[in-house]
């Protein structure tokens, strides 16, 4: 049972993580490759706030999704009006930059060997729940004009523009956003895990995680999600392969990257389940 | 419905630019009073692309000024200028194709939705009602242009002449004093150039505002045109009443000269 | 102070060879093309294999030198093609975006990796010692004859790379594709041909690059990782500029050997990061790339 | 009374085959490796020797009659798939122990875990903290078979400072491998408590491959000694490039400079004037079986840490014996038993009070030009 578990807690975490990846790269088109440093931040600021300060977990929660939304901030401001691919360049340095820190503050952060003692708060349930809220954060936040700027930004930027869209600032709060969604994922980790290490918040994470939206589907919430779902509990499920599982792993992502271009959900969502009734409705009213 | 007033004069003068060496614009003037209907023509290359993109603040020009209603769009962003109500259309149209038909519509309106961040991410009552609002409206423009029921349609799946429709139709919803259309016949057959005057002209009266476009097709120009000016190679070469401009010797040259 | 230049240098060249692989890649198909790195580890093994079961006791020194590089380019041009036809090929016919591009290479890049774990990973391995590993000093600094060599061939390698590009047909055929692709083939090029010569190529250069690395380090699978560097540099030089990848990649090499002086080590990664910031937001361009001005 | 007790024992033993509540005697043996990513190096040798010693068993009979399986599961180097990987092993593979990893992060990450499921991890993850808990209290599952970085460090401190004589100590280490840090820290206590200093102190990142402006700086810093506690892939790069830069100091390292370290080097020139500690002698007998048959098997010579892997399946399967069953708690039970067992890197007796092992002393090894040296084994005065 506790294996299940633990799969499912860590697949939860792993979900409102890739989140704000889907907002920031799936949303709206800017290209992180450092998302996975946020999650540090959220998870060590968090963390040392309960050991060193012995502040509660909520507190320490809010105020680490706070941390990493602020440290958003610090690397958006600059970011926003640089080209895509730069923007790739600049967040995966702030990955990196991010570990030298954490490496370097030995006596705050433990360094290399990590935080250690992390008192345990996290369980199923909570991570199940955040998800849940999280998730309903972030759906709403792409149905509403927001969402529709992103997308409106994600394909044609000059053309957003020329219907009044600030796309500096809309990009920053987006970043802003994914940034405390991806830091309350390290704040659950941290809790989780009870250790946290900053080797292991390094840009093969991001890169997973880019892996995991664009598998999801091209733009598609529900795609992202599920496909996290996919990913994170295949390696468990291909164990019986040993050391062929990584690799029988990465054949599965080529094929659906090649034979399903736009992923496995495309831009589909699941609320189109429901969202057809809800306009007719709007059309009879 | 926002009817807009007698507002919408656009006074551009002076405007130059140049890319490299090459002067795309060179020393260009021209006036629209409010309610006006002008046209920019001039063989490919002249520069008259170059004009809206300067005008709407694409790129920023070497010298010369832009002035809307009196007050001055240099040195503003490009979505600042469209907020002051100048809106436009594209030679290749650019529909955002994450989204579908009414949304596109939506998103002219929505950098001024009344509502903030926490309403959205919670889904409170005040964005729900405001976007209620924005879709209904939404529909009216496209009903206006005539593409109702298509609502849920992706653009890309519309045909050519729809596509068109719903670019105006997204231009409307920024409520605009000013809008440019860059070529907005080309590609279309002839009875859809006709319809397309038409819809052009219900529009303008309805609005009334201001309406510059560039265009190629002497029907659409002739038709619609309270006055025009012509550009080659980057500089104003005539301007006046459709049918004065029409017989001016260098006019046609400039043109006959491109088809060598 | 010479010293410490001349150690930026010779970092930085090694970078350039990785900067530039990655560079030709993203010149044609615009994406960072990280199975680079894997290609980097797969021949640095593939030219210990050939050394053990073809070279060993035949040859030595130079010539062992020779042989291995030249097995290792070998193998790397070949590896490219497939990692092309396997990665990329299907993509292009699809029109896909540039992330799923840069997914595909992400994947590759790890599957690469995690072959080389299965078959070679409970041991270290190493190149034998090609060349005398006497010093030479020079105008206060010493350097080893196996950073000359590194330096004269990643060199030669370039110039050659630079002659294809620019006095070839092949090169030309690069240069129209990375310009617009339609174009290019109405001009009556083959796409696909040219895609795959510019793997091939980039491929070489990987091959060339992982022998430098196992030499002067040893094997162990993740040695491609040294990847992010190549992103680094050729992402500041300029996007798909060859001549920008290289001053790119000497720069950051240069920069973080004085980094070092100055900062320390540890917090070197943190001022890079800065210093990147800084230098993206005066020249948004990088160092040799042009303005892509958006067309309205 | 005896002869009673033991029929009884059979008895039920008999009975419980029979009932099928015992599975016909298989000793389930978790074993949690990096067999990918940047440790799998070091995961595969340990888990090749593991199997080793598990083929032996079981060729020899088993067990006291039961088969020994091992199950063997990829932590890919990474926190998260340990935590997920040592569940499996005792949900999914109901493995009775597990061997850890050589890896003290992953070690320290599964402490809680272990200690709640009551399942012993036997490790060589040589942080202390992954054995002993902040309060000073031994982590109730977690066993170590080799010292810890404390151990070590002031094993390698002692006898650069107290038996080479060396004041002045640079060190260069990777700050973003925890083996390093914990390899320095008690390093540098020992030798500035007792009269050294260090005087010059560089770092670098798992993503450098270049030292030498770090070496530079070293040179110029006037120490008599370098010292290194660094995985061996780094070491080699660091001889390498010292050489280049003519930096000529006499190096001290951990055990990652045990073979094939020097070959790798390849050059007798740089790798030259190296002291290190290791955990056994290569001349001692128990060895020569064990690497005989990895021989045959692998058809290559071992790295030392597929001795380790080999050594914990010997100490597992004693405590089972001494704890009197193959269950969590009794492994456990038996682990704080583990008294002068033969292990291949020694002999093996384990603290109750800390779970680590007691008095096992380093050999001390020095590569003089490419060649290894065996000085023999050392203890520090203050360990004695």
């Amino acid at each position: 049972m506790d294996y299940i578990y633990s799969i499912l807690t860590l697949t939860g975490i792993t979900m409102i993580g890739v989140m704000g990846t889907y907002m920031v790269t799936g949303l709206t088109g800017q290209f992180s490759f450092g998302q996975a440093a946020f999650m540090a931040v959220g998870g060590y600021v968090s963390a040392m706030l309960a050991l060193k300060y012995g502040v509660p977990f909520a507190l320490a929660a809010l105020i680490g999704s706070a941390a990493a939304a602020l440290s958003g901030l610090l690397v958006g401001m600059p970011t926003v009006r640089l080209r895509r691919d730069y923007i790739s360049l600049v967040t995966f340095g702030f990955g990196e930059a991010i570990i030298s820190v954490l490496n370097n503050s030995a006596q705050l952060t433990g360094g290399a060997e990590g935080l250690v003692g992390i008192p345990k708060r996290v369980d199923l349930p909570l991570v199940m729940a955040s998800v849940v809220v999280c998730l309903f954060l972030v759906a709403c936040y792409k149905n509403s004009k927001y969402g529709r700027q992103c997308l409106a930004l994600r394909t044609d930027e000059l053309a957003a523009r020329s219907m009044g869209i600030d796309v500096n600032r809309l990009k920053l709060v987006t970043f802003l956003f994914a940034s405390a969604i991806t830091g309350y994922a390290g704040v659950l980790y941290a809790f989780y895990a009870q250790y946290l290490e900053p080797g292991y918040f390094n840009w093969t994470v991001s890169a997973e995680w880019l892996i995991i939206v664009f598998v999801g589907g091209i733009n598609s919430l529900t795609g992202a999600m599920v496909s996290a779902v996919i990913l994170t509990s295949l390696p468990e499920f291909l164990r019986f392969a040993s050391a062929w599982r990584i690799i029988i792993y990465c054949i599965i992502v080529l094929l659906i990257i090649n034979f399903r271009p736009n992923g496995i959900f495309g831009d589909w969502e699941i609320s189109r389940l429901w969202k057809k009734k809800t306009t007719v409705k709007g059309g009879q009213a | 419905m926002s009817t807009t007033t007698t507002r919408g004069l656009l006074e551009v003068s002076g405007l130059s630019k140049a890319f490299g060496g090459v002067h795309a614009v060179d020393d260009f003037s021209f006036a629209a009073k409010p309610g006006e209907i002008v046209g920019i023509i001039g063989p490919n290359g002249a520069g008259k692309t170059t004009v809206f993109n300067l005008v709407t603040g694409v790129y920023a020009a070497d010298r010369g000024s832009v002035l809307l209603d009196g007050v001055s769009l240099c040195g503003r962003r490009q979505d600042q200028i469209a907020r002051e109500g100048i809106g436009r259309t594209f030679q290749n149209i650019r529909l955002f194709k994450g989204l579908n038909v009414l949304e596109n519509v939506m998103t002219a309106s929505d950098p001024t939705a009344p509502y903030g961040f926490f309403s959205a991410i919670l889904s409170l009552p005040a964005k729900r009602g405001s976007d209620r609002q924005e879709a209904k409206k939404g529909r009216e423009y496209l009903s206006l242009v005539g593409l109702s029921g298509l609502e849920d349609a992706r653009p890309e799946s519309l045909p050519y002449g729809m596509q068109r429709k719903l670019e105006l139709a997204r231009a409307l919803a920024i409520g605009p004093k000013v809008i440019l259309l860059d070529e907005p016949a080309a590609g279309l057959n002839p009875s859809e150039v006709r319809e397309f005057i038409d819809l052009v002209q219900r529009l303008h009266e309805r609005f009334n505002f201001t309406i510059v476009f560039i265009e190629h097709r002497m029907e659409v120009v002739m038709n619609l045109s309270h006055k025009l000016f012509v550009l080659s190679f980057g500089k104003l070469l005539a301007s006046g009443e459709p049918l004065e401009v029409r017989h001016n010797p260098e006019v046609i040259e400039a043109y006959i000269g491109e088809e060598d | 102070m010479l010293q410490n230049i001349f150690f930026g240098l010779s970092l930085g060249a090694v970078y350039s060879l990785v900067a530039v692989g990655f560079a030709l890649v993203f010149n044609i198909l615009k994406f960072s093309n990280f199975s680079h790195g894997g290609v980097m580890s797969f021949t640095a093994y593939a030219g210990y294999l050939a050394y053990i079961m073809l070279f060993d006791g035949h040859i030595s020194g130079s010539w062992m030198f020779l042989a291995i590089v030249t097995t290792a380019a070998v193998v790397g041009a070949l590896t490219a093609i497939v990692i092309e036809r396997v990665g990329f090929r299907r993509l292009r016919r699809n029109n896909a975006p540039v992330i799923y591009y840069f997914i595909s290479s992400i994947t590759l890049g790890i599957l690469l990796e995690n072959i080389i774990t299965i078959f070679a990973s409970s041991n270290f391995y190493s190149y034998p010692l090609f060349f005398s590993s006497n010093n030479i000093a020079l105008f206060g600094t010493t350097f080893s004859v196996a950073d000359v060599v590194t330096l004269l061939v990643s060199s030669g390698a370039l110039i050659i790379l630079l002659l294809v590009l620019y006095r070839s047909k092949l090169g030309l055929g690069v240069r129209t594709v990375s310009f617009d692709v339609n174009t290019a083939s109405l001009m009556g090029i083959d796409p696909d041909l040219v895609v795959m010569a510019t793997f091939a190529m980039s491929g070489a250069l990987g091959g060339i690059s992982g022998v430098f690395l196992g030499m002067n380090y040893s094997l162990y699978p993740q040695l491609g990782q040294l990847v992010v560097k190549g992103f680094v540099a050729s992402v500041i030089g300029g996007l798909g500029s060859i001549t920008g990848a290289v001053i790119g990649a000497l720069l950051l090499g240069i920069v973080e050997v004085a980094l070092i002086g100055v900062v320390g080590s540890g917090w070197m990664p943190a001022c890079v990061f800065v210093i990147m910031l800084v230098f993206l937001l005066v020249r948004p361009r990088g160092i040799a790339g042009v303005i892509v001005q958006e067309k309205a | 009374m005896r002869n009673r007790g033991l029929l009884l024992k059979s008895l039920a033993l008999t009975l419980l085959v029979g009932s099928g509540l015992v599975s016909a005697g298989e000793i389930v043996l978790g074993n949690l490796q990096d067999l990918s990513g940047p440790t799998s190096v070091l995961g595969n040798a340990v888990t090749r020797g593991a199997e080793l010693a598990v083929d032996r068993v079981n060729a020899a009979g088993g067990f006291k009659g039961d088969k020994v399986k091992l199950v063997t599961v990829d932590t890919k180097g990474n926190v998260q798939e340990a935590i997920k990987a040592f569940n499996r092993l005792i949900d999914h593979d109901n493995a009775v122990a597990v061997l850890g990893p050589p890896v003290s992060n992953i070690g320290l990450a599964i402490a809680p875990m272990a200690n709640e499921k009551k399942i012993a991890v036997v490790g060589s993850f040589i942080d202390p903290r992954v054995t002993v808990q902040e309060n000073g209290e031994a982590q109730p599952s977690m066993f170590l078979i080799q010292p810890t970085s404390t151990q070590y460090a002031e094993i390698i401190a002692s006898y650069a400072l107290e038996k080479l004589g060396y004041k002045k100590f640079a060190v260069l280490y990777d700050q973003s491998n925890a083996f390093a840090v914990s390899m320095l820290k008690p390093f540098k206590a020992y030798i500035e408590k007792r009269g050294g200093t260090v005087v010059a102190e560089e770092t670098y990142t798992k993503t450098d491959k270049d030292y030498r402006a770090q070496l530079n700086k070293i040179k110029s810093a006037n120490a008599d000694v370098l010292y290194i506690p660094n995985y061996t892939q780094d070491l080699v790069i660091t001889v390498k490039q010292a050489k280049q830069i003519g930096l000529n100091l006499p190096m001290v390292s951990g055990l990652d400079a045990a073979p094939p370290f020097a070959t790798l080097v390849g050059d007798p020139e740089a790798a030259n004037n190296i002291y290190f500690a290791n955990n056994f002698s290569d001349k001692e007998p128990q060895l020569t079986e064990v690497r005989n048959a990895y021989r045959a098997k692998f058809n290559e010579d071992p790295i030392n840490k597929a001795y380790l892997g080999y050594d914990k399946v010997t100490v597992i399967l004693k405590a089972i014996e001494l704890g009197g069953g193959a269950t969590g708690p009794q492994i456990i039970a038996g682990l704080s038993k583990v008294k002068d067992v033969q292990g291949t890197t020694g002999v093996i007796t384990i603290s109750p009070k800390t779970h680590q092992p007691l008095g096992l002393s380093m050999v001390m090894y020095k590569i003089d030009a490419g060649k290894y040296q065996e000085i023999g084994r050392y203890v520090p005065e203050s360990h004695k």
